[in-house]
């Protein structure tokens, strides 16, 4: 048997069915269920559709229709009341729902012609409608807000935001950024030794706190002797610095102007 | 306010808002009661039948919106840009009368019933705002429950979903059959 | 065609056209001359006026647009502007209380208290005016501080900030050496 019609046009098994019961002129309450079959399945032969999905949508109905046609084969099955139990009859209701809501969207469409016939308009809100903010009553809007509310919510974000502090990052301590100042610094160390005359290296470092000192302080003490202003003396290594001031009075000022 | 300042009212507001306006809104805005102003309504409407208008009040479900009346139409088409006509495909037709005569339902009803999946179908009605989600359904995976909008309305022509083609069954057999033999005929073609 | 249905005609069009339609246009789409179609449009004119319309016909040059009666513009308010209910949301009266307590302050304070943006409270707040600029801070990008308003004042029945209930100092000191490093943290870097 042909195909008369290409097999797109069915939109799915239900609908081929529908196609081949009117084709063949046959009641859809009483469906030749073994030719309608054969059928069927001549089609989908055909059809070869490489979309699965599709395919397999075919391939259920195909499965219940030859479900249907060997329990034709047997003898009825009854219900408790004694009724025999048609097995085309969950098939053909099936097959009238579909075709009563087919039939209702070409009813539809025709209402969709109809109606397109009506046109529209997009808002055309006047500016001044659309500029106008309404005033807003502050007594309204805070009705019931007393101070001691906005107080409780005070109190609740504080707590909140205690919460959200993390307990062990906070106990690290922030770190600051060292205010230091160089010049003043090397200034300051240079005048000490230069005031004392004899001192120890250990004895500036405790004059104030910080790597930063720590570390301008040895260089301060290293410009010095480079410039042959001070003797230095360590019996050994990790033992204190003893500084001996060999310049004249006065001429610190130069010193520290280098690293300005 | 006396019913011919309502009405001017009530005009001002559907021509602005070019939408579909509820009740509830107009009836707040001209300050009178929901049924106060359906009547004002509907007398507009009547005005508006009369000839020598060219704009008509459309009621759906419980909000009116002004439109042209048909008939105005090849006058429209010489001027206006022709409304974005949505064409739907058989497949999507189907899908949408099912939503419309069975909502609220879900797309696994809708599949039932068509015997093939429909999610294309249903999504490109949700893109046309001819379907909207109304819900879940209170059932295992809580799926999604579908139904038409107002645009659905507007553009089938209906008031309300009362007022959609009547489903007769003895008609509809014999509707079917005709419907069907055309369809056969295109198809043989 | 008659008078009445040009008349319809002409207000279908300029319906559905929503914007200015010059009067060639017009006289194409009914068929008529301009001096004709000028005529029936200034008739119109007439009748919209008189009637107990909601809607006018503007002439613009040589153009004609559908508008609505201006003094339609208070129902169109109570329309067009959802009944929007205007209350403090939790975030705003959150913000509110920080500002009131915490004043001046910039919203990025107020973001590092509530660990959160804060630009619609804030901007809610200045609009209702509970919440006014009182300058800007010295730091980089001169942010703006914020603080309460006299309205403020007013409707907590509040002679002056310093009526307003203490928080426990201690904590507040916590706080604010805590609130502070950040900030400075952050302008530092």
């Amino acid at each position: 048997m042909g195909i008369p019609v290409k097999l797109q046009v069915f939109e799915g098994p239900l609908d081929l069915l529908l196609h081949l019961i009117e084709k063949n002129k046959v009641n859809i309450y009483d469906i030749p269920i073994v030719e309608i079959t054969e059928q069927y399945m001549e089609y989908i032969k055909e059809m070869q559709s490489e979309n699965l999905d599709v395919m397999s949508e075919f391939l259920v109905m195909a499965a219940t229709l030859l479900d249907i046609k060997s329990r034709m084969l047997l003898p009825p099955e009854v219900t408790e009341e004694g009724e025999e139990i048609d097995p085309r009859a969950e098939l053909v209701q099936k097959l009238l729902e579909y075709k009563m809501y087919k039939y209702m969207s070409y009813e539809l469409r025709e209402r969709q012609e109809d109606a397109a016939f009506h046109l529209f308009k997009e808002p055309t809100i006047p500016d001044a409608v659309k500029a106008f903010r309404e005033p807003v009553d502050i007594g309204k809007l805070l009705d019931g807000v007393t101070l001691q509310k906005l107080h409780a919510l005070f109190r609740d974000i504080l707590r909140r935001q205690d919460d959200r502090v993390d307990r062990v990052r906070s106990s690290f301590g922030n770190i600051r950024r060292e205010e230091f100042d160089l010049s003043e610094t090397m200034h300051f160390v240079e005048h000490y030794i230069v005031e004392h005359a004899n001192c120890r290296f250990r004895e500036i470092l405790t004059l104030r706190s910080g790597k930063m000192y720590m570390i301008v302080t040895f260089l301060t003490l290293l410009e010095l002797m480079k410039e042959g202003k001070v003797e230095v003396e360590q019996p050994e290594t990790f033992a204190d610095i003893s500084i001996r001031y060999t310049g004249k009075e006065g001429e610190t000022s130069e010193l520290s102007g280098d690293y300005d | 306010m006396d019913r011919r300042k309502a009405e001017a009212a009530i005009e001002a507001i559907l021509f602005a808002m070019g939408e579909a306006v509820e009740i509830e809104k107009i009836a707040k805005a001209i300050e009178q009661d929901k049924e106060t102003t359906r009547k004002i309504i509907y007398h507009m409407m009547e005005g508006y039948r009369e000839e020598g208008r060219g704009i008509q009040i459309m009621e759906l479900e419980d909000s009116y919106q002004l439109c042209t009346k048909s008939e105005m139409y090849e006058y429209l088409i010489r001027v206006a840009k022709q409304p974005r006509k949505i064409v739907l495909s058989d497949v999507v037709m189907e899908t949408l009368s099912i939503i419309a005569y069975k909502q609220p339902i879900t797309k696994l009803e809708i599949e039932k019933i068509r015997g093939v999946k429909c999610d294309h179908a249903v999504n490109k009605l949700v893109e046309y705002e001819l379907v909207t989600e109304l819900g879940r359904l209170d059932a295992p995976g809580r799926p999604i429950l579908f139904g038409t909008t107002e645009a659905f309305l507007r553009h089938f022509g209906v008031n309300s979903l009362e007022d959609l083609p009547e489903i007769n069954p003895v008609q509809v057999e014999d509707f079917k059959a005709e419907a069907e033999e055309e369809i056969q005929m295109k198809l043989d073609v």
